[in-house]
């Protein structure tokens, strides 16, 4: 039974989770969860330091007790590694759109709002960019309006930024140099060409990009068991559907051998 | 000043009339404590032309107050229906520009309040810079920090001062001390406002202040201007420790607030249960 | 960072073990939870060359540690034994000049730790100017408010950022959460410092963060690094909900203390109380 | 029976905080807090508005319970009306020293410290100095280190500041712009004599001023007893002290009057 796509995703996650003692994960965001909870399972079967999760809005993994600041004065004083962003609109220079397409204010589609990312995005080390929609409306050559930036001037205080963009198709570093993202792998089942169409940025990338690694065997099992059973604690809409999935997925397989 | 000669426990409709036209309102976020219950004893008021300040982001308490008309403009760092999408009223206001929108990120807003909570003119925040939310609020400035010996430009956040709060809590005792556990935010946005109006689940007999525990998570009477009892007073949102998010009731909002029309017919719905 | 991997239980060796010499310590208020245990353990270990940063006043312990002339400096709002009088170790080291004073108020302290915080450089305070304080403290700064129309001077207080945080508590859990109750000035001391020491009267059993009403008055052990048990640990101070202040103690000590050899001898007498 | 030195100043105090929302008294300061008591105690009997009152230090009347910060933040908001203040020395333009006489910082008598007096005295409308000792080590010409300041420029932001001074022979009210102290009244058993030569500044006077007024038999009963039964829960050995003064003065003017 190979990985399902949302498997990948999370283990994905969970590896660029690597070293991170404590990771912060926004509310209803049941996959960087699930990346987050792996990680710490997989830091624990192979004895390395603990890794904290906590999920806003949560109350099973509320670690705060200080209102809905703490997590913003957690992060400025460097307390969490690792925090997800997204974005209606996201460019190649590593700028996220949370409020709005078209002319600002008067947003001909309006989304919700920045949210933390105009603070987090500078303070947070590690911010994965994560967005399954891998689209030309999403990935856009220049964002109309900027939450957050992807870089910043030298003076201006940064100690966070873009460490990689995960979506549907694949799997992007980010270079603050350049600025901008390079394609690191394909997710199984997907091509350079269709990644590349899908973009509506330049981005860098080996003539033939390796694929996302699934999960080995025993990891694979972590997840499905342990990572699962935990993630329905607070996720048990996203849980059921991921146990479907496999379940689709395995017989899918048993009527492919079968054949 | 909360007015210092109030009974104790009020009605929501005393509570509504402590909001004046013109007035700037905070609200908390959707799991802190929404008193839904005084949206609709807001709508019976009709006091319009607010200003919404929503601690630090807003779903649908504002988008009802917004599509009732009775907001001028809004500061937030989101407006959403979680998983019911986007808050209709909010978005088809921001494209008609019946409001004005005052862009805004989570720490930002606690920043001002926390301003005003330490009767300070204004926060410092890092963060902020090179983005087009700083660009489009000239009521926030840049400086140089002076401690730094290198270029080290700084937002400053002016104190956010709203005239009246409202939230929604498990219980208050009978000399007006109030539970809030651990969603401190309200606490904050008690100390930073003139006035600040509670609906709660209870009313219990003994003193939250006198035992240590209880008193750890109570915000005192000195900031509690006045207080109703609202059972239930969060639905549809949940509320900590007593009742979850009604979520379907939520997606039904967001369903008929998406027209106008729509809008009025819930309006009118709730307000048929209300009479009922 | 606190370290990640450390027993949750430990002894006070253990945690004096942290406190290196030459490191700035936050010790907190008379009746906030003073780890007196770690004021016999701190000797033991020797660390000298020590900051003190009392949030906001200190007595007893920092007295003791500037006795054994383990103080280079001291930022602090008062230095006192309440009733016992005037602190005798720090009054004869202010005239012998033997350690440095920052002097300070009150609010400047909680500013300093609230600017560490939130992750910001520093935070504007009122008051202050025109004050002898402000005169002798070249790290706090004057600006002009970029928000007022015309002058109005402002102070801003630079970050404080203790290396170790110390205090007592009545209880911490298995998980290394600890009950402050509503003495919150514990949890800006934790936030604000890279290391935060706990003594505790007693560890139980479950999870201080599981229930919402312990959960209020608790904080969790992400901002605490290690914790040891010390029952009657802020003796001869008090401990809210535990114990009174022992008075007649800390009168026997202030007279002890008149002289450096009432103070050795003093010394002497804890520990043999110690070792008995 | 007359009242006693004491109760004169306690009801000398509630008349300073008459129309006062809140007050603020120190730890140790079971003068000011009875003399809040008794504001409280009068406008109950007579029907207006409550005072609510906050002793630091206290368990029974701690009304906070956001750690020793709180109280400065709710005078910064304007929810704090009164607030009391000593010092080791008072000059005459109302500056306040509580860190030691002689050159800073090596101070040839230390005191314990500014506390939170240089913010206070700021913000607070109504701060009453009050020092029972009054001699000319206390009442100096210009203290040696300013705490906090009598008065600031004009473009100070100042809320607060000097609103009376009492001491155990008299009252002073202020006038800030002059700057300067106006002996308001002479307490029973001294003479404005006595005060010009305890005191080390220049102060303002009427040619004979009056005599302080002591409180009228209804206010001395609630005084002595429901005002002294509140103050003996936080401060028992105080209220033990006036007790006994209460009864050595009634023997006193027993005998007086069997003379």
């Amino acid at each position: 039974m190979p990985a399902t796509p949302r498997e990948i995703l999370i283990h994905t996650i969970a590896g660029l989770l690597d070293g991170v003692r404590h990771v912060a994960v926004g509310a209803s965001s049941p996959i960087p969860a699930a990346g987050a909870m792996l990680r710490r399972a997989l830091n624990r079967r192979a004895g390395l330091p603990p890794t904290r999760i906590s999920i806003l809005g949560s109350r099973e993994h509320n670690f705060f007790t200080n209102g809905s600041a703490e997590l913003f004065d957690c992060a400025g004083q460097g307390r969490i590694d690792a925090f997800f962003l997204g974005g209606g609109q996201i460019d190649g220079r590593g700028n996220i759109n949370l409020v709005g397409a078209g002319d600002y204010p008067r947003s001909s589609v309006r989304w919700p709002g920045s949210f933390g990312s105009a603070y987090l995005y500078y303070v947070v080390p590690r911010v994965i960019l994560f967005r399954e929609e891998h689209s030309p409306r999403v990935f856009v050559d220049k964002v109309d309006f900027v939450s957050a930036p992807g870089v910043t001037g030298d003076h201006v205080y940064r100690k966070g930024g873009p460490y990689a963009l995960l979506t549907g198709l694949g799997l992007f570093s980010f270079d603050k140099r350049r600025p901008g993202f390079t394609l690191e792998s394909v997710h199984p089942g997907h091509r350079l060409d269709d990644i590349a169409q899908a973009t509506g940025f330049a981005f860098a990338h080996e003539p033939a990009p390796r694929t996302t690694p699934p999960p080995d065997g025993p990891t694979l099992d972590l997840l499905r068991h342990q990572v699962l059973d935990e993630l329905n604690e607070t996720y048990p809409a996203f849980a059921s559907a991921m146990k479907a999935d496999i379940e689709r997925d395995a017989e899918r397989h048993d009527t492919g051998r079968r054949q | 000043m909360p007015p210092s000669n109030s009974a104790p426990i009020a009605d929501l409709d005393r509570l509504a009339g402590a909001v004046e036209p013109g007035m700037a309102l905070a609200l908390p976020v959707d799991y802190a404590g929404v008193s839904m219950a005084m949206t609709w004893a807001l709508l019976a008021r009709g006091a319009g032309d607010l200003h919404i300040v929503n601690v630090p982001t807003g779903g649908m308490q504002g988008d009802i107050l917004i599509g009732a008309g009775l907001v001028r403009s809004v500061e937030t760092s989101a407006m959403t229906l979680g998983e019911a999408g986007g808050a209709p009223c909010f978005n088809r206001a921001v494209k008609s520009g019946q409001i004005k929108l005052k862009d805004a990120t989570c720490p930002a807003i606690h920043a001002g309040l926390m301003a005003a909570q330490k009767g300070s003119p204004f926060m410092p925040m890092r963060g902020l810079l090179e983005s087009d939310l700083l660009k489009f609020r000239d009521d926030w400035k840049v400086i140089e920090n002076p401690f730094a010996d290198s270029a080290d430009p700084v937002v400053l956040i002016p104190a956010i001062k709203p005239d009246v709060a409202i939230f929604h809590a498990p219980m208050a005792d009978r000399f007006g001390n109030v539970w809030i556990g651990r969603r401190r935010e309200l606490a904050a946005m008690a100390y930073a406002s003139a006035t600040t109006l509670v609906t709660v689940e209870r009313v219990v007999e003994n003193n939250l202040l006198a035992d240590e525990l209880s008193a750890a998570g109570t915000l005192p009477a000195l900031y509690v201007s006045d207080i109703a009892v609202a059972s239930n007073g969060a639905w549809p949102y949940g509320l900590w420790g007593e009742y979850p998010t009604d979520t379907a009731e939520i997606i039904r909002y967001a369903r008929a607030a998406r027209t106008d029309e729509g809008f009025a017919a819930y309006l009118a719905a709730r307000a048929a249960d209300k009479a009922a």
